[in-house]
């Protein structure tokens, strides 16, 4: 017989689901986060972490509209430079210390050591008074705004002692790259506190921690303590295939796994509901430029957009949560009205499927259509291969869905699985003809980060880090709306400055370069497909059309922004 | 041993051979210095008791064992090291037929399979259909008639003699020129006996094939070895060698002796007259691993002179032109005949 | 002395009608015969007969078995059925291939080194411990990544090439008691040679051991490819019940009964494929071993 | 001492010295332990290259993982890459190399990559235990009942269970195991609620403290149930269909007949003649798949959340932390060559016909 | 010649009409041995001689119902008698009752010992399992007694003990493993001891040896023996009373000096002719003429027809019953199967020794 675990106590539970690893090889390390820190930190990697370490704020991709949550308020001073949160007052840690801006300090200069992106923009950082945090920006941006409110507060008492020696390094003007630095951050690595020091409502049962559960139990004099209406978090351990049957048993409430469309289709007929929400992200079709001279014409990929039903490769691959991509403008669809004005939209081509289209731009491109097939222009049947991380279920099922229907279209192409762990280090180095790989990004509401990856990490400039060029796009280029461009130049202004219009403009241009240029072909976006249960733990979840469901699941989550705010309630209360 | 027919060289000549398995609780001294050879033509008798090493030192012979002392040759060269092409046609020209007929013969192939296989692969038969009748032929030899009867079965169709016989119908189907038969009529009834033996004794006439042929039946050794020799064999040596007629006729060894004054007869009347045990002191054999010291025979011999027998061992001697005999008293008697007939002369 | 009569029936006449007699002994035997026939056939002949078009289907997503679609359909809306008939070449190739080289190399090496013992053995023993202990899943990714590992020829030999010495270490164990056997010493003397004694009078001995061996290599040459397939070290081309069976784990069909029939029928056909060899090896049996032999 | 005895004691300590050179060269066993230490050596090396041949490095590994996995952007991933620094890619080769051999020999098998702090003993210490347990358990469990089912089959030979365990026998064992685990979950758990597989899973309950008392035992026991049902119903036709066709070869030997005549007991005929024989030829076997159970079970551990070893090397590979995949490899390697040495052994013992000691030249 | 038991006493074993058939494929069978009918007394031995392939094997086999997978008694009883006077039908033993049955009540030695056993066991293993699986009160339990009893009888047979026992079977020749399996079947003194050819490795004085062994055992014990050999001087020695078999049939039965001095059937006059003497000068010996018939297609008749030098017409249509010659009680009456057995004339040529 087993046994017994330790009898469950009366309150509500809400149960989710997360991958973890148990302690040792788990730690309790969660600086950095979500911007940073080190691997297999127990739940912080992830959207339970912040229960425990709170955020200054959440974020309303809708609204566009932060959620306050340990800070009071911000301000941005162009003029100065200066970025300043100005911290809630009696804030209380777990161990009984207060949450002052000194742990402010702490969190980002642990964020120094672990190299985040914010950074690059810090001239310095200062804590005027115990509520007052402000950051001094050397070049403006207004990524700063997320990279600052959005980053969990860690506790002094626990890194302290890290900040001051980042701290004293960062003053003597000494990078990471310095032996000091070196020694700080194995020294780093080696700092594994026994447990966490929680500023939010719950904190780790820590006697519960399995290699199946964790239990989260209320943490009372954290923020949000009172607001919360879960007396405990269940959080199942486990990737997809083992959180899936429990999912199907009704033991979990909310899972974020990328779940298959036949486990979605079960969990629908066991009763759960479906939360999409956009991940604002998605697989592309990458060319090989270095190898397909054919390709080198825009026109030839344009054929290639033309050509493919991207609804039904959507489909395929993710059912209701794979939507083809409609404007490709290089970002979410859901984020265009956002950043383009109605104008520049309509300028936008949508390359809807079209196989007329497609053959027309092949031909004006020097390809010939022979019997079923297409003839490059060199004469050549077009035969090609398009590799794949085979053990992503939906990138396979893209992959080979496009191969199917380009074959139809007298492209023959071939799909051809590859160790996931391969695939980047393939098309960095080149090793590929075509190939899928994701565009868009997801934990970063601004378009800069989605054109970095479209643009930069599997192309030259970031694949040079393994020797190759990746799809080896040329980013200065020429395009039909501006004549010559610099694709590098236009994107990194998109994500600099603290002038929105001018950040718009600069959007805008590398959308219409993007769209016209098609430097890889969106495929289809993702859309989270949440299984969410009702009536059984919890009362009820966000209606479908709730604009928080805009929020990117592992960005900003709605379910436990909803924890926090206490709209979140159990069914039986 | 000295060579009776120099002229010719002999086909398989053992010098000096031991062997000794070791095991967990000492070595076991099998077979000690055994020498004899066997020229076409030849037969040569080996008997003795059960357990005292004619199946070693025959599978010495056969080269299925490497002796761990003395040498076997094979047409006057060492058969260890020949080459590799030597050494084939020594493994074609010697057959051996083993003591067990249940184990010799593998039992997923069927009788034709068994004898036909070495005919296909050496040639001698040159189709399907020769194979068969060869086989059938060499079957019939054996008196295994209607061959067709036993071509197709398998060894555990057989009975224990019928086994027997198939085991030398596929020895003799490389046409050896030397065989070696263990205990190779023992289950066969006495009339197929005699019928296998006359026809063996004809392929040593016409054929000049030699026989090194091991019985514990000595009127069997009689019958085939008339014109061969007989060594006879106690405890890993060989003590009486000589012609077959003089040895059986007229034993000179004491062990030899005894082992004619147990012959039975078939006759019930005669049979009650013999003599219990042969006539020896003792019937207990000595073990191996812990031989007696001097005459391995002395604690049974009817001859035991204390002093003499159990101090040193004796040696092979000649004791007449044609005889020899391992024993401390007969050498004695024969050395004060001759010194007599010496001074006679 | 009776001279052969027209009774004789040749040896070879016999053998080819005695094979066909043998064929039926065993009323399961010959069952598991027809299955076995039956799906080898299927899948070689199948690819030429069977119009390969199988169209996506958003509509027929993970449908249920229909009159249109006799095992449902996968999760791109395409036929069960259609990808059963077309994508066992590979799979039963590959199986059978695979099986065969494993069981060869184990056999030939096996008893050979049994036989030989002495250095040989050594050496032989030497390489069989560090094939069978090479981390295999590390070495498929080495090899996948250096190599593009999809013809399925080339699968079969990897597939063969490392799973032979479980199989080597039995056979030679039972070669070494076998060598000793007097029978075997017969054949030495008789001079068949190296090779006939060896495969001609030991091994036939432990033939249906080996069988039955070759039988589970069989479906674990076929898992071995599925798992490759798994472990995202070959690739995905095409369709076979291995892809199909990867397909269907991928994406979580077992968790949906709606799409239950697209993981079982390639598993069923395995599973199929592999008792009817399993019944066929009672003939078999019988044909090996004639003491087995009561008809 | 005189330069006499000086003399003396070198020759006696040469002597000795060439005595025990000469044991080494006679010593079947010792020669056989020598030749396993080299394979040892061999298979570390070769996994050491090996892995470092793989795609990919940690750094590079975990900063694809993270974009896949949450679609963050590179930067954030690399940044969290940045903070597994322990991990230096520009060691030269050799250095490493030498290190790991090192290493090797001491017992130190280096640090984890992913998990700062935790050494690849420890890793595997965790981990190792619970497949050994369940695994092995299982593992004699289903060459207990292979093997007996086997002859049972042999005996009644186109008999009824014979007919019936080899045919679920053959289908059971063409079902893979992940997949049947997957099915023990679905239809045992979800659809027909047999088994609480929530509770189930794991290696152990919440909150249960290891320590020596039935409480905890029973409890491991609990959870092993599912990964162990699994791996014996897949691997239990196998051992019963080779057990079969090996003791239908013995059946046919005289000495059973004549053990039967000698009134034998058919349990003692069935184990010591028959079943002691028939095994013989599948010592091996077991021997080496008794190696490979420290190899554990990648997709059944993974079903049922059982965190073995196998799971956890399959997740090292996947990450790329190399000291640990080499340390898993290496034990598993270590195993494997000892049940094959021990399996060499003992069949000497186990077939006095065989000749262990013969020379090998 | 040893006395037989008391006439009145009542067999061991009765055989009627014994059958045993071979199936050899094709849904044929061959009867092996057919129509054995015969009696056997306590304390009596019964020598087995024929032809090689004539069915002794397989009539011992089917007395202790050891037959092959593809052998059976289609026909024909087998009365076995316990010491306590109940009897038995042993082809209608239970499988229990049988096990126990066999070599406490009868054992064998069988032919071609060599495969008799176990590769894996010890000589020692052999005998104490064979103790302990018939456990009775006063056998030897503990390991010093099975010792002593096993060495007691191995060095009856000649062999030295702790030589032998030791040793796993492939280390011994094969006359000793014969002599074992001698030894292992007196080892629970059953009453009835079926010895196959069990001398065929043996030397002359351990052939004798043992004769003396069983001689005394027997009136000890007082059991009866069937005695297989084609060694005619050795059932001349051993036996009371001889078989003649062929072709599958006894055709010939009678007491020692019936057979030997007066044999009535012309296949066992050849036989004892054909017997080599040791002593005297080469004979010239002539096997009987012909062949053996297969068992598949036996002459019409008398099976011995087509071999035999007084063949009439007769012979070729009626196969003879065993027509009494001399009645005798307890199974030692002089029957042949011979039409002419009035006819037969048998003078050995002998060569005494002088
Ligand atoms: N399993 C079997 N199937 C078919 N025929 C068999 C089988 N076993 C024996 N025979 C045949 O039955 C006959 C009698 O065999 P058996 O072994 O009883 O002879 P035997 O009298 O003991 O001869 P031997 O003195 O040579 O041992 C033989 O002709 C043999 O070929
Ligand atoms: N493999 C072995 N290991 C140990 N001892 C052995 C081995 N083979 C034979 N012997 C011993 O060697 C001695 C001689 O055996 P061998 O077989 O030569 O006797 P033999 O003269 O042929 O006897 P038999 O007439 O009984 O067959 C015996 O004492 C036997 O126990
Ligand atoms: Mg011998
Ligand atoms: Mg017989
Ligand atoms: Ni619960």
């Amino acid at each position: 017989a087993p046994a017994q675990p330790d009898s469950p106590q009366s309150g509500g539970e809400f149960h989710g689901a997360w991958p973890y690893k148990q302690p040792p090889e788990g730690n309790f390390n969660n600086a950095g986060n979500p911007f940073g820190g080190l691997p297999y930190r127990i739940l912080s990697d992830g959207i339970y972490g912040d229960l425990i370490c709170l955020p200054s704020a959440y974020y309303y991709w809708a609204d566009k509209k932060w959620e306050m949550m340990l800070a009071e308020s911000y301000k941005l001073d162009e003029a100065a430079k200066t970025f300043t949160v100005k911290i809630k007052s009696g804030l209380k840690w777990s161990d009984g210390k207060d949450l002052t801006s000194k742990d402010y300090l702490t969190t980002f200069y642990c964020q120094y050591i672990l190299r985040t992106s914010l950074w690059s923009f810090v001239d310095k950082i200062e804590a005027p008074d115990d509520t007052t945090f402000v950051l001094t920006m050397n070049s403006p941006s207004t990524v700063v705004e997320r990279y600052i409110l959005r980053s969990n507060i860690i506790s002094t008492a626990v890194f302290g002692e890290m900040a001051d020696k980042a701290k004293a390094l960062h003053e003597s003007g000494k990078d990471m790259d310095s032996p000091d630095g070196q020694t700080l951050s194995s020294d780093f690595n080696k700092l594994l506190p026994k447990e966490y020091v929680a500023n939010g409502p719950y904190n780790l049962d820590y006697k519960s921690i399995s290699n199946t559960q964790v239990t989260l139990v209320k943490n009372k004099t954290g923020y949000a303590a009172d607001k919360v209406k879960f007396e405990k978090i269940v959080v199942y351990n486990g990737e997809t295939p083992e959180v899936t049957p429990l999912v199907q048993s009704k033991d979990v409430d909310f899972a974020t796994h990328g779940f298959p469309t036949a486990s979605e289709k079960s969990f629908m007929q066991e009763g759960f509901r479906i939360l999409r929400a956009p991940v604002y992200s998605g697989p592309a079709i990458l060319f090989n430029l270095d190898k397909l001279e054919e390709f080198k014409d825009p026109r030839a990929r344009q054929a290639i957009a033309h050509a493919l039903d991207r609804n039904t490769n959507g489909t395929v691959a993710l059912g209701d949560s794979g939507k083809g991509v409609q404007y490709m403008a290089g970002f979410s669809d859901a984020q265009l009205d956002d950043w383009l004005s109605a104008e520049d939209k309509g300028k936008l081509n949508t390359y809807d499927f079209d196989k007329d289209a497609a053959a027309k731009l092949l031909q004006q491109a020097g390809w010939k259509k022979s019997g079923k097939s297409w003839m490059k222009p060199d004469g050549k049947p077009a035969q090609y291969e398009i590799s794949f991380p085979q053990p992503f279920a939906d990138w396979s099922a893209a992959a080979t869905n496009a191969a199917e229907q380009l074959s139809n279209f007298g492209i023959k192409v071939t799909p051809r699985g590859v160790d996931d762990k391969q695939a980047p280090v393939d098309i960095d180095k080149g090793n590929f003809q075509l190939a899928i790989q994701g565009w868009g990004a997801s934990n970063h509401p601004h378009p800069y980060f989605a054109f970095v990856q479209d643009l930069f990490t599997h192309n030259i400039p970031i694949a040079k880090n393994q020797g190759g060029k990746g799809m080896a796009f040329e980013l200065k280029t020429t395009t039909k709306a501006f004549g010559k461009v610099d694709l590098t130049e236009i994107v990194t202004a998109a994500g600099q400055g603290l002038n929105e219009a001018e950040q718009k403009a600069n959007v805008t241009k590398a959308a219409i370069a993007f769209n016209e240029l098609l430097p890889m072909v969106p495929l289809f976006e993702r859309y989270g497909n949440n299984p969410a249960l009702e009536g059984k733990r919890v009362k009820k979840f966000m209606a479908d059309d709730d604009p928080i469901l805009k929020n990117a699941p592992y960005a900003d989550n709605y379910v436990i922004i909803w924890l926090l705010l206490g709209k979140l309630e159990p069914a039986s209360a | 041993m000295p060579d009776q027919n120099d002229s010719t060289q002999p086909l398989i000549r053992l010098t000096g051979v031991s062997q000794t398995f070791r095991s967990k609780k000492g070595d076991i001294p099998a077979v000690d210095d055994v020498s004899f050879s066997v020229g076409p033509g030849e037969v040569l008798c080996l008997v003795g008791e059960s357990g005292c090493g004619k199946t070693t030192s025959a599978r010495a012979a056969a080269g299925l064992t490497k002796p761990t002392g003395g040498t076997v040759e094979f047409e006057g060269k060492d058969i260890w090291s020949m080459s590799k092409q030597e050494f084939t046609s020594f493994r074609k020209s010697v057959q051996y037929v083993h003591q067990d007929p249940y184990a010799s013969l593998n039992p997923i192939r069927n009788i034709f399979k068994t004898v036909s296989t070495p005919l296909r692969k050496h040639g001698i038969a040159k189709n399907g259909r020769d194979a068969w009748e060869q086989s059938a032929r060499l079957l019939e030899k054996v008196s295994l008639t209607p061959a067709e009867n036993y071509l197709s079965k398998f060894p555990h169709q057989l009975s224990g003699g019928q086994r027997q016989r198939v085991a030398v119908a596929r020895a003799l189907s490389l046409n050896p020129r030397l065989i070696i038969a263990d205990e190779s009529t023992s289950m066969l009834d006495v009339s197929i006996r005699v019928g296998m033996l006359n026809m063996l004794g004809k392929l040593r006439d016409e054929l000049g094939i030699g026989f090194l042929f091991i019985t514990h039946d000595l009127a069997i050794a009689k019958y085939f070895g008339w014109q061969g020799k007989t060594a006879v064999m106690y405890l890993g040596r060989v003590v009486e060698f000589g012609p077959t007629p003089d040895v059986i006729n007229h034993p000179k060894h004491p062990y030899t002796r005894a082992l004619l004054d147990a012959v039975p007869e078939p006759d019930p009347d005669l049979t009650q007259t013999k003599k219990p045990g042969g006539g020896l002191r003792s019937s207990e054999i000595p073990s191996l691993r812990d031989l007696p010291s001097g005459c391995t025979f002395h604690p049974r011999c009817p001859l035991f002179e204390p002093g003499l027998c159990d101090g040193i061992s004796p040696q092979l001697a000649a004791v007449s032109a044609t005889r020899e005999v391992s024993c401390h008293v007969v050498a004695r008697s024969v050395a004060a005949e001759s010194s007599s007939a010496g001074t006679a002369t | 002395m009776t001279q052969p009569t027209a009774a004789i029936v040749t040896p070879r006449a016999s053998a080819v009608q005695g094979f066909f007699r043998e064929l039926t002994r065993s009323k399961s035997g010959f069952v598991g015969l027809i299955i076995v026939l039956l799906i080898v056939g299927m899948s070689a002949i199948g690819p030429l007969v069977v119009d390969p078009s199988n169209p996506t289907d958003v509509n027929a997503i993970w449908g249920r078995p229909s009159a249109a679609h006799w095992l449902g359909t996968d999760g791109a809306g395409k036929d069960t059925f259609k990808q059963i008939v077309l994508g066992g070449r590979t799979v039963v190739f590959v199986g059978f291939a695979a099986a065969a080289i494993t069981t060869v190399i184990a056999v030939v090496i096996g008893s050979l080194a049994a036989y030989f013992r002495g250095r040989f053995d050594a050496v032989m023993l030497q390489i069989t411990d560090v094939v069978m202990t090479i981390p295999q899943i590390v070495l498929l990714a080495v090899m996948g990544a250096f190599f593009r590992l999809d013809s399925p020829l080339w699968l079969a030999l990897l597939i063969g090439a490392l799973s032979w010495p479980i199989l080597m270490r039995s056979i030679r164990a039972q070669v070494l008691s076998l060598k000793e056997r007097e029978f075997v010493e017969a054949a030495r003397l008789l001079d068949l040679g190296t090779f006939r004694v060896v495969f001609g009078e030991i091994v036939p001995n432990m033939a249906s051991y080996i069988l039955i061996n070759f039988i589970i290599a069989v479906t674990n040459a076929i898992y071995a490819l599925v798992g490759l397939y798994l472990l995202g070290l070959a690739p995905l081309a095409g369709s076979n019940w291995g892809i199909m069976i990867n397909d269907a784990w991928m994406k979580g069909a077992m968790f949906q009964n709606d799409a239950l029939p697209y993981i079982l029928s390639p598993v069923a056909m395995i599973v199929l494929l592999q008792l009817g060899l399993i019944m066929l090896t009672r003939t078999l049996e019988e044909i090996l071993n004639p003491r087995l032999r009561d008809k | 001492m005189t330069t006499a005895s000086v003399t003396a004691e070198r020759r006696t300590s040469e002597a000795s010295f060439g005595v025990v050179l000469r044991k080494v060269r006679n010593s079947y066993v010792l020669r056989r332990i020598l030749r396993a230490l080299f394979v040892i050596y061999l298979v570390a090396t070769g996994v050491f290259f090996m892995v470092r041949l793989l795609p990919g490095n940690p750094v590079d590994v975990y900063i694809n993982s993270q974009i896949a996995m949450y679609g963050k952007s590179y930067e954030t991933a690399a940044a969290e890459a940045a903070a597994l620094f322990s991990f230096d890619p520009g060691t030269p080769m050799w250095r490493q190399y030498v290190d790991y051999l090192v290493g090797i020999v001491r017992g130190d098998l280096g640090m984890s990559i992913l998990s700062p702090g935790t050494s690849v003993v420890q890793k595997i210490a965790l981990h190792l235990p619970w497949t050994l347990f369940s695994v092995g358990l299982a593992m004699i469990i289903s060459v207990s009942i292979g093997l007996l089912l086997g002859m049972v089959m042999a005996y009644r030979r186109g008999g009824i269970i014979d007919h019936g365990v080899s045919t679920l026998g053959s289908v059971l064992h063409a079902i893979p195991n992940y997949l049947f685990a997957i099915m023990v979950v679905v239809i045992g758990a979800v659809q027909l609620h047999l088994i609480d597989f929530t509770r189930m899973r794991g290696h152990s309950t919440p909150g249960v403290t290891p320590e020596f008392s039935f409480r905890y035992l029973s409890d491991a026991l609990y959870h092993a149930t599912l990964p162990m049902v699994v791996y014996i119903f897949t691997t239990v036709g196998t051992w019963a269909l080779v057990m079969k066709s090996s003791t239908t070869q013995i059946l046919g030997e005289d000495y059973v007949t004549v053990a039967r005549a000698r009134g034998l007991g058919d349990g003692r005929i069935r184990s010591m003649y028959v079943g002691r024989n028939a095994v013989l030829p599948l010592v091996a076997q077991i021997a080496t798949q008794a190696g490979f159970v420290v190899g554990g079970a990648i997709f059944v551990e993974q079903t049922f959340s059982y965190d073995g070893i196998g799971i956890t090397l399959f997740q090292s590979i996947n990450a790329r932390d190399y000291p640990v995949i080499q340390g898993i490899l290496l034990v598993i390697t270590i195993t494997v060559v000892l049940a094959n040495l021990i399996a060499d052994l003992v069949y000497s013992v186990l077939d006095p016909r065989i000749r262990t000691g013969e020379r090998e030249d | 010649m040893r006395q037989t038991a008391a006439s009145d006493a009542e067999p061991i074993l009765s055989a009627r009409d014994l059958v045993v058939a071979y199936r050899t494929g094709d849904g044929k069978s061959v009867e092996a041995v057919r129509g054995i009918d015969f009696d056997l007394y306590p304390n009596q031995s019964l020598a087995l001689v024929g032809e090689s392939g004539c069915g002794k094997t397989t009539l011992g086999l089917g007395l202790l119902r050891l037959l092959p997978r593809l052998g059976s008694i289609p026909r024909g009883d087998v009365t076995y008698r316990y010491r306590d006077g109940r009897t038995i039908d042993v082809t209608e033993l239970g499988k229990k009752d049988l096990r126990r049955w066999r070599w406490r009540e009868a054992a064998m030695v069988f032919q071609g010992a060599m495969n008799a056993f176990n590769p894996v066991l010890k000589i020692i293993d052999h005998m104490s399992e064979t103790l302990k699986a018939h456990p009775e009160k006063n056998s030897p339990k503990t390991r010093t007694q099975i010792y002593d009893r096993s060495a007691e009888l191995l060095r009856s047979v000649r062999l030295e003990p702790r030589q032998v026992l030791d040793s796993y079977p492939h280390e011994l020749s094969g006359g000793m493993r014969q002599r074992v399996l001698i030894a292992m079947s007196l080892l629970l003194e059953p009453q009835l001891l079926i010895l196959d050819e069990p001398t065929t490795a043996l030397d002359i004085l351990t052939q004798r040896a043992i004769v003396d062994v069983l001689a005394e055992l027997r009136d000890k014990y007082k059991f009866a023996m069937i005695f297989i050999s084609h060694d005619l001087a050795l059932a001349a020695e051993l036996a009371d009373r001889v078989a003649t078999m062929y072709a599958g049939r006894i055709i010939e039965t009678g007491n020692v000096r019936d057979i030997f001095y007066g044999p009535r059937h012309p296949y066992t006059s050849g036989l004892i002719n054909a017997v080599p003497p040791v002593v005297g000068d080469l004979p010239e010996l002539a096997s009987i003429p012909g062949n053996p018939p297969g068992l598949n297609a036996l002459p019409q008749g008398c099976s011995f027809n087509p071999r035999c030098s007084y063949v009439i017409d007769e012979c070729h249509t009626v196969e003879p019953e065993l027509l009494t010659i001399t009645e005798r009680p307890a199974g030692m009456t002089h029957a042949a199967a011979c039409l002419r057995w009035q006819d037969v004339q048998h003078e050995r040529k002998v060569i005494a020794r002088a």
